[in-house]
This record gives structure tokens, sequence and C-alpha cells, in this order.
């Protein structure tokens, strides 16, 4: 039912780790997506899209690693706040710009 | 060298950064960002010191810097709302002088 | 090792970000980079093992200040200010910036040669912490032994109210033509939710601070920031002349405390000196006024404010 | 315990208390108010005076736990007379304000907590003994000070107060920063235990290089005086007169406490030599300045400046002599000020405009005003018999009983700008109008021509209270027991 190495790899001290690793990782994406990304609107996505993976990834590495109940119930709160908070700024950004006319920027065919 | 000292350290350098972005700039909210960069610097003087017994820190800076820390939002807030209003009356005197 | 890379990483932050905050090209940049800053401060706050200065600086530091500054920036370019923005010539600048580092250098040596202090007010206040009848010896220390100093702090809020009320506008810039972001099913959603979760918090930082971080002034500004959230989607549209209510608001804080400062003089001796067992209680009962006066002054200085408005002119 | 054993906490709760019911009871009990605090903290003086004239300096300990982990109020003389100073021209200016504001409601409901607090945070930074409980009363005194030096809302007075403000903040912080040091070193707050224990070093040169500078800055000395003109002189009246004659003296007093309490032993001679070179800068360039002004509350605010480098004189001049000189330059320029401001407000009531080559006449119309200028200008330019007569004279005295000779030549050369400035000002005023046709004027109500009128006998009557001065200034005097 549960293979022994899955067993292993949970319980071991290098989960977290693994997982706020991850974490770390979607954070750098979303930087990468912020800088690099044509507009507005691409930029919020790549934002808050992979910056709330990854935040939920730390939180729930730091969760599995403190292994107590009340720490993992304040990370969880915060990553649920973060995610309402991000997703309210992020609609607002985006209607804010659309209603100024910020510029869309569409792929060229030539 | 030790925890302490270099954050000290820090807070001196804040403290110069803003003290050359107050005296360099021209515009009066450049000045006043800049005059809480200096703010800042200070704090972390004060945070840092309080850290010198390592095992038990002194409540006494933690207690000063939060009393700067009202006091300097305070002084902020004011001086943002004066040149809110200083901006929008200068201007509109600009462009009364302008029009006659 | 580990601890040195951390600290090390902080410190190129701060100073990188000090530094980006005062020669960006913008003054938006700057703002941002401010904001930024403040939030490596909170850190670095909890780093230092200073838990309620974290707490405080990053509600007001990062939080309250930068909201005052994005709404000052957006003040300033509806107005189309002709600022007065001539910096420095490059010559005047560069002695400047010299000027700067023989300062830092200064400072830097005088900390290093700093002398081990004669006197331990640290192992004074810890002796004392059981007189003072509270358990954090932050919220000691400031409601307590030094509470003198929060008294007069409490009288400058006033006064940064007062000067506001003095040289303040309502709605002043043209920005405030806009119509209110208030259709906003999300957005209405958010303060459902946040604006309970924010008094609940407030409630909790209040409550916790006699014994753990947290007290009057996190709690009033956390309230502040459920206050500046129903100011800014304009829920709550105070006037710039007080009415009674917000004049007694503003003041509340100011005259409990005081009153009690003096009403203790018979009885404990001198100004300030809470008798024996009461000590506690006149902490709670100076700091729950205290956290009223706090939020509300915070949230009216968002008055002038032309909140959250869709993108018209 | 007594509540007179507590004399020492009403100058400053009292105000802190008034000020918000100021704001809450509004306008009818508004007189009521302001003659209990005066009268409250005229009494409180009273007893705090006995207190010091019969046992030495007074300290008393704020929440009963005392420095180093409490904070200690202290009072000694010159604290003392600063308490005076301020109640006897806040109490005047005070009554003219009540006078002024009658007309003008928005402008008064915010003006009498601001300046109560203002008041209150003097009393405090005078009776204060704790270096951070100094910042926090310097905030209180700048976050008053500005609000009502753009009371009035005209576009001069906001930028002259931004100025104000963003100088004054600069001064706070350069001032904590020092404070940090000071905590970081020595491990205590408190004035008189940093006396004992600071010891030479860089950690407190470089703490008092900041804190000087910082105070410096505040109280307007030159270099750095380029924000007060403009301040001062776009107020209304009763603040101008306020700032000028009280706001500046909170920092210079500081000053003179960092120095002879804190650091004994800094005032080195080429220190000093240097303060005293800023004063002697401040004198010359001050009364050049205000030579040139075309604005009767420009000449008078440029002339503050230049008043206020008489006091810095103190740092080479370090001997009884020069102290009592420097102090009692502080008491009567402070009288002698708030009378000139406010009798120039009043020439500014009267005609509109104060400009000073169109003055003619004036001193037929309000002759009372006028002559208020002349009595207070006599202390100014250092004539006899007044206040500024005695101070400069224990000045020059010092400087050439301690063969510093140079120091005379300043005090004689500004005394002689200052008489130039005054005359000037006079001496259009008391011309005959051309064409023997009087400017028209609105002639101000007679109390406020009165309390200018009886802060300048002030100001002169000073020249002749010589000993009970002294006796008090001697108490917890850095140079007690000397012969000044």
């Amino acid at each position: 039912m549960f293979p022994d190495w899955l067993a292993w790899v949970l319980l071991s001290d290098l989960f977290p780790w693994l997982l706020i690793t991850l974490g770390a990782v979607f954070f750098l994406a979303g930087t990468a997506g912020l800088v690099r990304f044509p507009d507005l609107f691409s930029r919020l996505h790549a934002l808050t899209k992979a910056d709330n993976l990854g935040l939920g990834l730390i939180c729930l590495g730091l969760a599995w690693h403190n292994k107590s109940p009340s720490v993992a119930l304040k990370l969880l709160l915060i990553w649920l706040l973060v995610l309402l908070a991000s997703a309210v700024s992020c609609h607002l950004i985006a209607r804010y710009a659309l209603h100024s006319d910020s510029k869309v920027w569409k792929q060229r065919h030539d | 060298m030790n925890q302490p000292l270099f954050f000290a350290w820090v807070g001196a350098a804040l403290f110069g950064i803003g003290l050359y972005g107050l005296l360099v700039h021209g515009h009066l909210m450049r000045k006043i960002v800049a005059l809480n960069v200096m703010g800042n610097g200070v704090f972390l003087v004060f945070i840092a010191l309080a850290r010198r017994d390592p095992l038990v820190t002194d409540p006494i800076p933690h207690a000063m810097v939060l009393t700067g820390l009202v006091i300097s939002v305070s002084a902020t807030a004011f001086a943002l709302v004066l040149l809110k209003r200083l901006a929008r009356q200068a201007q509109a005197q600009e462009s009364s002088e302008h029009d006659s | 090792m580990i601890e040195w890379l951390f600290d090390g990483l902080l410190a190129i932050g701060l100073l990188w970000l000090g530094w980006r905050t005062v020669v960006s090209a913008e003054l938006f940049k700057a703002i941002v980079m401010f904001i930024v800053l403040g939030l490596f401060m909170a850190l670095c706050w909890a780093r230092l093992a200073a838990p309620d200065v974290a707490l405080a600086e990053a509600a007001i530091g990062a939080g309250l200040i930068g909201a005052l500054l994005l709404d000052a920036y957006r003040a300033l370019v509806a107005e189309r200010w002709q600022a007065d923005d001539r910096n420095a010539k490059p010559l005047v600048a560069a002695s400047l910036a010299i000027l700067s580092s023989v300062l830092i250098g200064g400072l830097a040596w005088a900390l290093l040669f700093s002398p081990e202090p004669v006197v331990d007010l640290n192992a004074q206040a810890r002796a004392r912490l059981a007189d003072s009848g509270v358990g954090n010896p932050v919220t000691a220390v400031l409601l307590n032994f030094r509470g003198y100093d929060t008294l007069l702090e409490v009288g400058v809020l006033f006064l940064a109210w007062l000067g506001l009320w003095t040289v303040g506008e309502q709605e002043s810039n043209s920005a405030a033509t806009g119509a209110w972001v208030e259709d906003s099913d999300l957005l209405t959603a958010l303060v459902r939710l946040l604006a309970p979760l924010g008094v609940l918090i407030g409630v909790y930082l209040l409550w916790a601070g006699a014994n753990e971080p947290g007290g009057a002034f996190q709690a009033g500004t956390v309230l502040a920031a459920v206050g500046v959230l129903l100011r800014l989607s304009g829920r709550l549209r105070p006037e710039l002349s007080p009415d009674l209510w917000v004049r007694f608001g503003v003041t509340v804080g100011l005259l409990v405390f005081s009153a009690i400062a003096v009403g203790v003089i018979p009885v404990g001796g001198n100004l300030l000196e809470y008798p024996g067992d009461w000590a506690g209680l006149l902490i709670v009962v100076i700091e729950t006024s205290l956290m009223v006066s706090i939020a509300l002054i915070l949230t009216l200085l968002f008055i002038g404010s032309a909140g959250l408005r869709r993108g018209g002119s | 315990m007594s509540f007179t054993a507590a004399a020492a906490v009403v100058p400053v709760l009292l105000p802190l208390l008034v000020a918000p019911l100021m704001l809450l009871l509004g306008q009818r009990s508004r007189a009521a108010l302001l003659i209990i605090t005066v009268i409250g903290i005229g009494w409180a003086l009273l007893i705090l005076n006995g207190q010091v004239l019969e046992l030495g300096p007074q300290r008393y300990a704020v929440g009963g736990w005392g420095a180093p982990l409490g904070i200690d109020l202290y009072a000694d003389g010159l604290a003392m007379l600063m308490l005076w100073l301020t109640w006897g021209v806040g109490s005047l200016v005070s009554g003219y304000a009540l006078v002024y504001f009658a007309h003008g409601e928005a402008k008064a409901e915010r003006f009498w907590p601001i300046w109560l607090l203002l008041w209150m945070s003097l009393n405090a930074l005078f009776l204060a003994a704790d270096i951070f409980n100094l910042y926090v009363t310097l905030e209180l005194l700048t976050l008053a000070a500005v609000p009502l030096a753009a009371l009035t809302g005209e576009t001069e007075a906001l930028r002259a107060s931004m100025r104000y403000l963003l100088f004054a903040l600069l001064g706070s912080f350069c001032y904590m920063l020092g404070v940090a040091l000071l905590y970081g070193g020595f491990g205590t707050l408190d004035i008189m235990q940093l006396g004992w224990l600071v010891t030479p070093g860089p950690l407190a040169w470089v703490a008092l290089a900041l804190i000087t500078l910082g105070l410096l800055i505040k109280a307007a000395i030159f270099p750095f005086h380029v924000w007060l003109p403009p301040a001062h002189a776009n107020a209304p009246t009763p603040v101008s007169a306020l700032l000028s004659a009280l706001v500046v003296k909170g920092a210079l007093y500081l000053l003179v406490r960092i120095w002879f309490q804190v650091f004994p032993n800094a005032g080195t001679l080429v220190a000093g030599q240097l303060l005293g070179l800023l004063g002697a800068m401040a004198i010359l360039y001050g009364s050049w300045q205000a030579l040139r002004q075309v604005r009767l509350k420009l000449l008078v605010a440029y002339s503050t400046v230049a008043q206020l480098g008489y006091f810095l004189l103190v740092f080479p001049l370090a001997n009884a002599t020069g102290w009592g000189g420097a102090i009692l330059q502080l008491l009567s320029h402070g009288f002698a000020k708030a009378a000139l401001f406010l009798a120039a407000g009043n020439v500014l009531h009267a005609l509109g405009h104060d400009r000073i080559a169109q003055l003619h006449g004036v001193g037929m119309q309000l002759p009372i005003t006028v002559f208020t200028f002349a009595l207070a200008g006599i202390g100014i330019m250092s004539m006899p018999p007044s206040g500024g007569f005695l101070a400069k004279w224990l000045l020059l005295r010092a400087a050439l009983e301690s063969g510093q000779w140079w120091w005379a030549i300043v005090l004689l050369c500004g005394g002689l700008l200052a008489a130039t400035y005054v005359f000037r000002v006079l001496g259009y005023a008391l011309l005959a109008p051309a064409e023997q046709q009087l400017p028209k004027v609105v002639k101000p109500a007679l109390t406020l021509e009165l309390i200018p009128l009886l802060l300048a006998l002030i100001s002169v009557a000073i020249g002749f209270v010589g000993m009970p001065y002294l006796t008090l200034l001697d108490i917890g005097s850095p140079f007690s027991g000397q012969q000044p």
C-alpha cells in the first residue's frame, strides 16, 4: 500500500527542505516573470500565481518541519490571508489598468 | 566582529545614505523619504546595541525605538499633508498668475 | 556560518534598498524601494530578537507610511506639481557624498571603540519586572518604567492630528474626481472578511501585549489598517472638521493616560507611580484607551486621500 | 506625599490635560481654561522656586523608579529662569492671542490646543533630565511649532513651514543618533549620571558632535539659520512672538545642558572657540541681513538670528560672568523679541503692509506701538538701561577678563549694527508723512497695544534685577560659587 521509500522521504528531515526549496524556485520563477514579461497583465499573472504556490509550499515545509499543529494552523492562516490579499489587489490593479487603457501585449505575426 | 557591531555599522551607513539623499535632492518628497531612511538607520543602531548581551536582549532600546517609530510616522504623515496642501496651493497660484 | 550568511544577505539588502531609495531617478521607484526597505527592516528586527518592534515596523513603517507616501505621490501627480526638483550639481553632489562617507566612517569608528557600559539597565529592568504589573519587559518599559515618555508621545500623536486639521484638506486633489471602486464584489468580500479579522487581531494584540510581544501601539496600528482599508475603499468618509465623537476619540487616550498619571499621585506618591497591585489593571485601562486614539488618528491621516477610484481623468 | 512635592509636574501635566479639554469644550470655556492654566502653572512655579532657593536643585522621580531605570525631572536655577520666561511671555502672548483671534474662530480653535501643547513641551524640556525624554520633548516642540507657523494657510507660510519641518527633523535624527551612541557606550540616559560616567574617547566625541549639530540646526545658528526668517515672519503675529521668543531657546538651553553637564570637560579651547565663531558669524550676518530687509517682520526675524548668536559666546567665555551674561541674554531677548514681533504685527495689521520704507507717520497714528518698538529696541541694541545691555556688558567683561578681546569687537559691532537697524525703522516711523497726509490705519484694540508695551517694559526692567537673578542662576550652575 505505502511504499517504504515514500514513507522514508516523508518522515526524513530532508523533506521539508525539499518543499521549501521547491517553493523558492516558484518564487524565483514568479520574479523572473515580473521582470521579463511584456505587459502588466501577464506580469501580474506570473507574480500572483507563482508566488502564491511558492508561499504555500514554503508554509507547508515549515509546518512539516515544526511538527506542531498550532504552528501549522497559523501558517495555514498566513497563507490564506496572503492568497486573499493578493487575489484582491491583483484584481484591483488589473481593473485600474484596464480602465486607464493600459497597453495589452499581442504576439506579432510577421 | 560580532553581530551587534555589524548591524550598528549597517545602521550608521543607512543614516549616512539618508543624509546624502536629503541634501542632494531638491524635491520635497524625496527629502521626506530620505529622512525616513535616516530614521531607520538610527533605529537600527539602537536595536543592534540592545543585542550586546546575546542571551537577554535589552528592552529599553526596543521601547525607545517604538516611541521613535510612532513619532516618526506622526512627523512623516504631517509632512506629507503639508506637502499636498503646498503643492495644490502653489500650483493653483502659479496657474492663476499665468492666466492673468 | 549559515547565520552570517543570513545576516550578510540582510545587510546587503538593507544597504542596497536604502541606496536605491535615495538615488532612484524616479520618485515612484524611490517610494517602492522605501516600502521594501521597511519590510526588510521588519525582518531585521525579527532577526535581532525585537518582535515588538518588528510588529510595529511591519504595520507602521512599511504599511502605513508606504500607503501615505503613495497617496501623496498620487496627489502630486494629479496636481501636476512643478516641484522644485533641481538636484545638486555633480560637483556638489560629489562633495556631499564625501561628507556622508566621512560621517559613516566616523560613526563606524566610534562604534568600534565603544566602551563597555558600566550601568546595566537591562539587568535592572528585568529585576524590577515583577513590580511592573506586566510580564512583557517592553510593555513594562513603555507603560511603567518610562511611562512618562509614552505619555508625551501620545501628545505627539495628538499634535500630528491637530497639525493635519490645521493644514489638511479634504479629498483636495484632482484625483478625487473619479468614481469610487464600490461595485467590486471581490473588494467587498475582502473588506467583509478582513474588517472583523483585523479587529480580532487588534484586540488580541492588545490583550497579549501584557505578557507577549504586542501592546497598544501594535493593536492600534492593526485597527488603523482596517480603518484605512474602509477609508480607501470609500466606505468610511470622515469629515475634516471633527464632530464631538471624533474629538472625543482622538483625545481619549491622552485624557485617560494623563488623568491616571495624575490621579495616582495621592495614592502612589509620584506621577505615574501605580499603587501596588493596581499596576496591571491601570495599564490595561490606559492601553485600551490609547489603542482607540491611535487607531482613530492613524485612520484620519488618510482623510485627504483620493482613495481607490477608477482611473478617470 | 503632598501635592507640594508634586509642583514639578504641574507645568507639564496641566497644559497637557487642558489642551484636549480646549478642543472638547469649545469656545465658551476657553478663557476660563486659559486662566486656570496660567494661574496653575504660576502657582506651581512659585512653589518650585521656593524649593530650589531653599534646598538647592530638585529632582523628581516620575513613577517612583528613579534614574536610570525611570525618568527623573530636574529643576535648578537655570531651569527655573527658563520656566519663568516661558510663563511670562506665554501668559502675556496668550492674552494678546485671545483678542487677536477673536474674529477668526476657525484659526482660534486650532491655535489654542496646539499652543498649550507647545507650552507643555517647553516646560517638559526645561524640566527634563533624561536625554531620550529630551528627544521626545524636542519632537513635541517641532510638531507644535510647525503647524502654528503654517496657521495662516498662505502659500509662503506653508513653504516656510515645510522647510522648518525638514530642518527640525534632520536635527532630531542627529540628536537621537547621539543618544543611541551614548546609551550604547555608557548604559544610562540620565544627564547627571552620564556626567559622571562619560569618558573621553571616539564614541563620546562623535556623540557630542552629532548632538551639537542637531541642536545647532534646531536653534537656527548660522549657517543653519536659513529656515528661521521665513518661518517666523510668515506666521500669525502671536505665533511669531512665541516662536522667536521661546521655541528656539529650547534647543539652546539643551545645548548648554549637554555641554556643561554631560561633557563637563569638553569645553576645550578649540571647541569653545569654534562655537563662539559660529555665534560671531550669526551676530554679524544676522544683523547685516536685518539691515537689508524691506519688510518689518523679516527684519525682526533676522534680528533673532543675530541675537541667538550672542548666546553661543558662552562657550568660549565659559566662566561665571560669561554664564550669567549668556543666560540673561536668553531672558531679555525673549521678552524684547516678543514685544518687537507683537508691535510689528500691530503695524502690519494697522497698515495692511509692513514695508519699512512706507512707515511714514505711523509714529503719530500708533504712538504706543512705536514707543514699544523703541523700548524693546533698547535691549536689542544693548543700550542701558535694559536687560540686553546688562547681558552684553557681562559678556564683554568676561571677554576682556579672559583676555579674549576679539569677542569684545564682535559684541561692539553687533550692538552698532543693531542700533542701525532699529533706528532705521524708528526713523521711518517717526518721519512726518509726505504732504501732511497721515496713512489710513485700522487702529488695533488697546489690549493689543498694551501687552507688547508690558513685555517691552519687562525686558528693560530685567536690567535692574541683577542680584535676585544671579542668586537663582547660581543654584546648580556649573560655575556655582564663583563671583560673577
